[in-house]
């Protein structure tokens, strides 16, 4: 019993690592059809960076929990700098081309950021734990958790909630699902298609960064973490639907709960038994879980 | 004469809306019908049931004696029903060449399995080249079908449906989208090329000028029901179609 | 094109004669991990421990037996390649280095070891391997040009499992959390099988296989901790290593049972506050804090921790053991040759069975056929003492204690219960 | 009727088989190594003109691979044409089944699908401990077709090399011209329209994918014999992303593109990897991102347009 209660809550856990990072990826394909691998080098960025700057924090011997600001001031610059660098710099002059030229594209982007942040950080792992020690732990049957597990199921819920919201309630909202819906049909609509881009691409790149930050604390920051996580935020979205930010919610939660169970009951297959979600998902719904009505042709 | 398609109470709703309710329709062969009706009033709907994209409520669809109410829409064009469209449905990347041969070559290659329906004979470039001429799109021959004028598009698609050698022709608005002057000389080309392959044609039209011009026989359609079949001097003479049809959508386009 | 093969031409020559020379500067190619997860804990280590070393010989710096100046009085020239990617890129990358250096020294992977051995072969190029595990590859084959100057992973299970015995001879219960690829299932396989044989009816709680570089260890902790297994075998390493050191720790999970960490040492002063004590610490032989006070190891040392402000680690010790191997192997050649620089073949003669000093103590050249490395290995626990970590209660292993006889498969020696022959 | 295409293949196969034995044996695996690739790029080329992108190609390049090399471990068979013949036939095989699955599939969701099977297969060998689990194994080539060809085994490998490349370009480039070729074409342009011209969708994709993966299979194949290694990266994502950027690099108009984006691309890497160990990821990211930018249509665009030109 105790033991299907450890299943849930360490795939609930999982789930809001994978969904922080699934939100931001598919909010960036829905809106601009760009399947963005550089979304996992991203993640990387704003894990490093959350590193440095939180050992800045603790070595300057200031409030510890100020340490979760420097967490997202981390994830907050790397949005707003990264997110306009790579939309104005590079993809603005690559819309229109093929979806395959896009993902090219960001798997380009993604090689370079790879060495530019062995560049700048160098190949030793990075770790602060400050964070993730600093709450203690809470216990459920006889298993201990730490309490900075909640920051982060807290930070996946808020971040989707948030974004729903936005989506759904605001102005600048509707846009977007406008151009989700048909971006040639709000160009004559006049709605600024360009803006529009830049501001999604911002919030998904921040997202990644988001998804680094709260994670630093937990692992080791090391080279090539990008490379794991994004075919794993891929599974996700592709499950889900592309597009869809509740599916990216169910097909976290799927993907999470299914991992920890193979973990705790079939350990051997825990290796593929994310893909072996997606494919079966797939062969029963060639779109994903959740997909939009497609428009009758004749 | 004979049927060579005829349609039995078929009824289709989507939703609330009722695009076919009993339609009951015999077209006999070598005859050219004209479908007319306000939009919505379910001509086009009657073409996707014939053609299989869409699958009647109730009734069903024979042709030239078997049924074909349950078929793919490829094994139909198969048996020799073959369409056109309203907006025209071309391979844009393609040679005006390249997408009539690929359209023959399907018929002369599928022509080795199944003869019954379709009888593909002639290589598909000779095919091709007929079409070429038939249609007067020689001059267009290696330019991609992508960077076509509209009524051009519209010739295309036509002559690729009938490359397909078969016995009825379905087509869906022929003049749409196109510029008053050219309709009848499209509408001129396609009733050659029609005579000359004798093929029965179906084709739905909003301009009742092409209908009366082209027509032998004509079914008014509103709300799904046929409220007028006979020769288009009759027809388009009918009080309710005067009211339901010609009176609010004469030469209505869009 | 034209320049290409007049320049492959050249240097094969200088390959085959450029020995004859004397002060020629000798080519090495060194190949380890430069990018990439593995970089950081064992290729830039093994870099430096090569520069420091390196630098050292030309300079005539190191202690007897190797104070002579670079091989013989040949100065040594490296070149580096990185050893990230596919074995397609390493072995193009071989082929390509082949060319231009007269031995190579290199691969952490063992996959990159197996597949670069036959090119070696072909290409009669003398290649050592420094640092990567595997048994298979003398013991599935046999080859001329290739070496191998440190044990065989089979080694470091073997010494734990005998540790363990030492630390609790009424064991009852063992579980292991492994990353699911070569490494992880061979080093938990040998660990089993050895603990089975040390300590029959042992039970096996549960053995984790998380995915290469997975980074997220919750749910397999909590599988491990409500194992209740009495020992946990680990040969993690790099990020997954800290990763699980920094996730585990705070769950308590190494006060509920012993961990072993078989490469616990080259984390063990990033970590030094992190990890709890009593933790069963290896270092893949007797390296780093585990090697014996000589003079050579003091020097080694000292030079290491002078020019990068860091301790040497496992990787570090490998390198400078082959270096020191090959080192010994051409100036016995060379003397065996009256002095005169010796042939690629005549070091490989003398390379074969040879017995020599490392920084670690010593090496036996004695397995697949004199190619492959012996050595005792070390296990200690972690105590934390003034903030720093230290290793208490070592306990020595004979490389015959832990390693198989020539001739005899790693996992028939086990399961032989460690017979020999 | 000439077709330049056939003549320059046949030229340029000729020149380089002719060449072989002056060419340093680092570079003949270099060539060797860009021609298998390129192989495997082919049968991508063939899926793009279908309107297709396989993120997943590296399973049938993987499959190949192993298929060779089982049938040298298990069945002590290892002679050169055998496990190729072994590779193809396990390729081609496996897609004809996966197929009626695929088959349906289009755009991203036929590019990750692939993916999730191409990475079960992944799985599958790092779970096999007896094929070496992620160390792979090692298998040696000593005939072909019954002649010994040891000693010299690298040379003839390229020869064989050369030839397959050859004779699969040839064979794609009829196909892409006949009425099948054509109807891919049409599929990637209008799928509704070739159903309506009374042509099953369905069937051309199912055919092209398994000839797709007979190539990948050719391709993994003979880069098996060439590396003398095996081991499961064949089958990760990775691999097949690099697959599908040298398509992309080469571009789809020709069959003679993809060995000339395969051979630039192990150039790249090998020069980068020569003069910038430090940072030869991010060299190839550059070149990527130059080429994506000024040869929009691949590199062949602009071997076209110089031939234009002149």
């Amino acid at each position: 019993m105790s033991d299907l209660l450890a299943v849930v809550v360490d795939g609930i856990i999982y789930s809001s690592w994978l969904f922080i990072m699934a939100a931001g990826l598919t909010l960036i394909y829905g809106v601009m059809k760009i399947l963005n691998i550089a979304h996992g080098s991203l993640y990387a960025l704003g894990a490093y960076l959350s590193a440095t700057l939180v050992g800045l924090w603790v070595a300057g011997g200031h409030a510890p929990y100020g340490s979760y600001a420097m967490l997202a001031l981390s994830a907050l610059l790397v949005g707003v700098v990264m997110g306009p660098l790579l939309e104005r710099g590079l993809l603005r002059l690559m819309y229109g081309r093929d979806e395959v030229v896009l993902l090219l594209v960001t798997y380009a982007v993604f090689l370079i950021l790879e060495d530019a942040i062995k560049l700048v950080w160098g190949v030793d792992s990075l770790y602060v734990a400050q964070p993730y020690d600093l709450p203690g732990n809470f216990t459920i049957g006889d298993l201990s958790y730490p309490v900075y597990n909640l920051v982060l199921i807290g930070t996946a819920v808020v971040a989707g909630l948030a974004l729903a919201w936005a989506l759904n309630r605001t102005h600048h909202g509707k846009m977007l699902l406008a151009v989700i819906h048909d971006s040639e049909v709000s160009r004559a609509l006049g709605i600024n298609v360009g803006r529009v881009y830049l501001v999604t691409f911002t919030i998904g790149t921040m997202l990644a960064a988001v998804g680094g930050a709260v994670t630093a604390p937990t692992l080791a920051v090391s080279a090539g973490m990008g490379v794991e996580v994004i075919v794993l935020s891929f599974a996700v979205v592709v499950i889900g639907g592309l597009g869809s930010l509740g599916g990216a919610a169910l097909g976290a939660l799927i993907v999470g709960l299914v991992r920890s169970a193979a973990v705790h009951y079939w350990p051997t297959v825990e290796l593929f038994s994310v893909y072996s979600v997606m494919a079966m998902v797939l062969i029963a719904r060639p779109k994903g879980l959740f997909t939009p009505p497609e428009a009758r042709r004749i | 004469m004979s049927a060579i398609l005829e349609a039995r109470g078929l009824f289709k709703n989507f939703g609330a809306v009722s695009a076919a309710a009993d339609i009951n329709v015999a077209v006999s062969a070598d005859s050219v019908t004209g479908l007319i009706g306000s939009n919505g009033a379910g001509k086009t709907t009657f073409l996707n049931m014939v053609t299989g994209y869409l699958k009647p409520g109730a009734g069903s669809i024979h042709f030239d004696g078997h049924e074909i109410t349950h078929l793919t829409p490829r094994r139909i064009t198969q048996l020799g029903i073959s369409r056109s469209f309203q907006v025209p449905q071309l391979f844009d990347t393609l040679s005006v060449a390249a997408n009539l041969q690929a359209a023959a070559g399907i018929v002369a290659a599928a022509a080795k399995r199944w003869a019954r329906g379709a009888i593909a004979h002639g290589r598909a470039g000779a095919v091709a080249d007929e079409m070429l001429q038939r249609f007067g799109l020689a001059a267009y021959r290696n330019q991609p079908a992508g960077t076509l004028p509209e009524g051009v598009r519209k010739l295309l698609d036509i002559a690729m449906s009938l490359a397909a050698k078969p016995r009825i022709l379905l087509l869906d608005e022929p003049t749409s989208g196109v510029s008053a002057d050219e309709k009848f000389g499209i509408m001129d080309t396609v009733a050659a090329a029609v005579r000359a392959q004798q093929v029965t044609v179906l084709f739905v039209e909003h301009d009742m000028d092409i209908v009366s011009r082209y027509a032998q026989r004509v079914l008014a359609f509103y709300d799904g029901r046929i409220i007028a079949d006979g020769a288009p001097a009759t027809v388009l003479k009918d009080g309710e179609v005067r009211k339901y049809v010609i009176g609010e959508d004469l030469h209505v386009k869009h | 094109m034209k320049r290409i093969v007049q320049w492959a031409a050249f240097s094969l020559l200088a390959a085959c004669c450029g020995l004859a020379a004397a002060q020629q500067p000798l080519k090495i190619g060194i190949v380890t991990f430069l990018s990439g997860p593995a970089a950081g804990p064992f290729g830039v280590p093994a870099r430096n421990s090569a520069e420091v070393v390196v630098e050292g010989l030309n300079a005539g710096r190191l202690p007897a037996p190797y104070a002579t100046k670079g091989f013989g009085g040949a100065p040594l020239e490296i070149t580096f390649v990185d050893e990230a990617g596919p074995t397609t890129k390493q072995v193009a990358d071989f082929r390509n280095l082949a060319q231009r250096v007269d031995l190579v020294i290199g691969y952490v992977s063992s996959g990159n070891c197996l597949a670069v051995a036959p090119v070696a072969e072909e290409l009669k190029k003398l290649t050592v391997f420094f640092d990567c595990g595997t048994p298979r590859i003398f013991e599935d084959a046999t080859y001329k040009y290739v070496f191998r100057t440190h044990a065989t992973a089979t080694m470091d299970s073997v010494g734990a499992a005998l540790y363990v015995m030492d630390r609790d001879p009424k064991v009852k219960s063992i579980a292991g959390v492994n990353q699911n690829y070569a490494w992880g299932q061979d080093s938990w396989n040998d660990f089993e099988a050895a603990m089975k044989v040390l300590k029959p009816g042992v039970e096996v709680k549960t053995s984790q296989m998380p995915k290469l570089f997975a980074g997220q260890f919750g749910a397999e902790i909590s599988t491990l901790l409500s194992s209740n297994a009495e020992f946990i075998h680990s040969s993690f390493w790099g990020g997954d290593l800290e990763a699980f050191v920094l996730q585990a720790a705070p769950r308590d999970l190494f006060k509920k049972s012993t961990v072993i960490l078989t490469t616990g040492e080259t984390a063990m002063f990033k970590l030094a506050d992190k990890i709890p004590d009593g933790t069963i610490m290896g270092a893949r032989g007797t390296h780093g804090v585990l090697a014996p006070q000589t003079e050579l190891n003091k020097w080694f040392r000292a030079a290491y921790e002078d020019r990068y402000q860091l301790s040497p680690v496992y990787p570090s010790y490998h390198m400078v053991q082959a270096i020191l191997g090959t080192k010994a192997a051409y100036e016995k050649a060379q003397a065996a040759n009256g002095g005169k620089p010796p042939s690629q073949d005549q070091i490989i003669a003398a390379f074969e069975n040879l017995t020599y000093e490392s920084p670690s103590g010593n090496v036996q050249m004695s397995l697949g056929k004199g190619h492959q490395a012996v050595q005792g290995t070390a296990y200690g626990t972690s105590k934390l003492v003034q903030g720093k970590l230290t290793i208490t209660d070592v306990k020595y292993y004979p490389a015959e204690k832990v390693n198989p006889p020539d001739g005899m498969k790693s996992e028939d020696w086990i399961k032989s219960g460690f017979k020999a022959k | 009727m000439k077709d330049r295409t056939l003549i320059v293949l046949a030229a340029a196969s000729v020149v380089m088989a002719a060449s072989i034995p002056l060419t340093p044996q680092w570079l003949v695996f270099l060539i060797t190594l860009a021609l298998a690739k390129g192989l495997v790029v082919l049968g991508l080329v063939l899926l793009m003109r279908t309107g297709l992108v396989s993120f997943g190609q590296g399973l049938y390049y993987c499959l190949g691979a192993y298929a060779a090399a089982l049938v040298e471990q298990s069945f002590h068979v290892n002679d050169a044409a055998l496990m190729l013949a072994a590779a193809v036939v396990a390729a081609a095989a496996v897609a004809a089944v996966l197929g009626f699955l695929l088959a349906a599939y289009r755009g991203i969701f036929f590019a990750m699908l692939s993916m999730a099977l191409s990475m079960i297969l992944f799985g599958l060998l790092v779970k096999s401990a007896a094929l070496g689990s992620t160390d792979g194994f090692n298998i040696a080539t000593h005939s072909l077709a019954g002649a010994k060809i040891e000693g010299s085994a690298g040379r003839v490998l390229l020869g064989v090399t050369i030839v397959s490349f050859a004779a699969a370009a040839a064979g794609l480039h009829r196909y892409l011209n006949s009425h099948l070729g054509r109807l891919s074409a049409a599929i990637r342009d209008n799928e509704l329209r070739v159903e309506y011209l009374g042509a099953s969708v369905r069937n051309v994709v199912h055919l092209n994918y398994v000839i797709a993966a007979a190539l990948g299979g050719l391709g993994g194949g003979l880069t098996a014999l060439a590396v003398g290694h095996i081991d499961p990266d064949m089958a990760y994502w990775t691999t097949s992303g690099e697959f599908v950027f040298v398509a992309v690099l080469s571009g789809t108009g020709n069959v003679l593109a993809p060995f000339a984006g395969s051979a630039l691309y192990e150039a790249i890497r090998t020069l980068a990897n020569q003069y910038a160990p430090n940072v030869w990821q991010m060299t190839l990211g550059a070149a990527m991102l130059a080429i994506i930018m000024f040869a929009p249509d691949g590199l062949w665009s602009l071997f076209r347009r110089r031939a234009r030109a002149s």
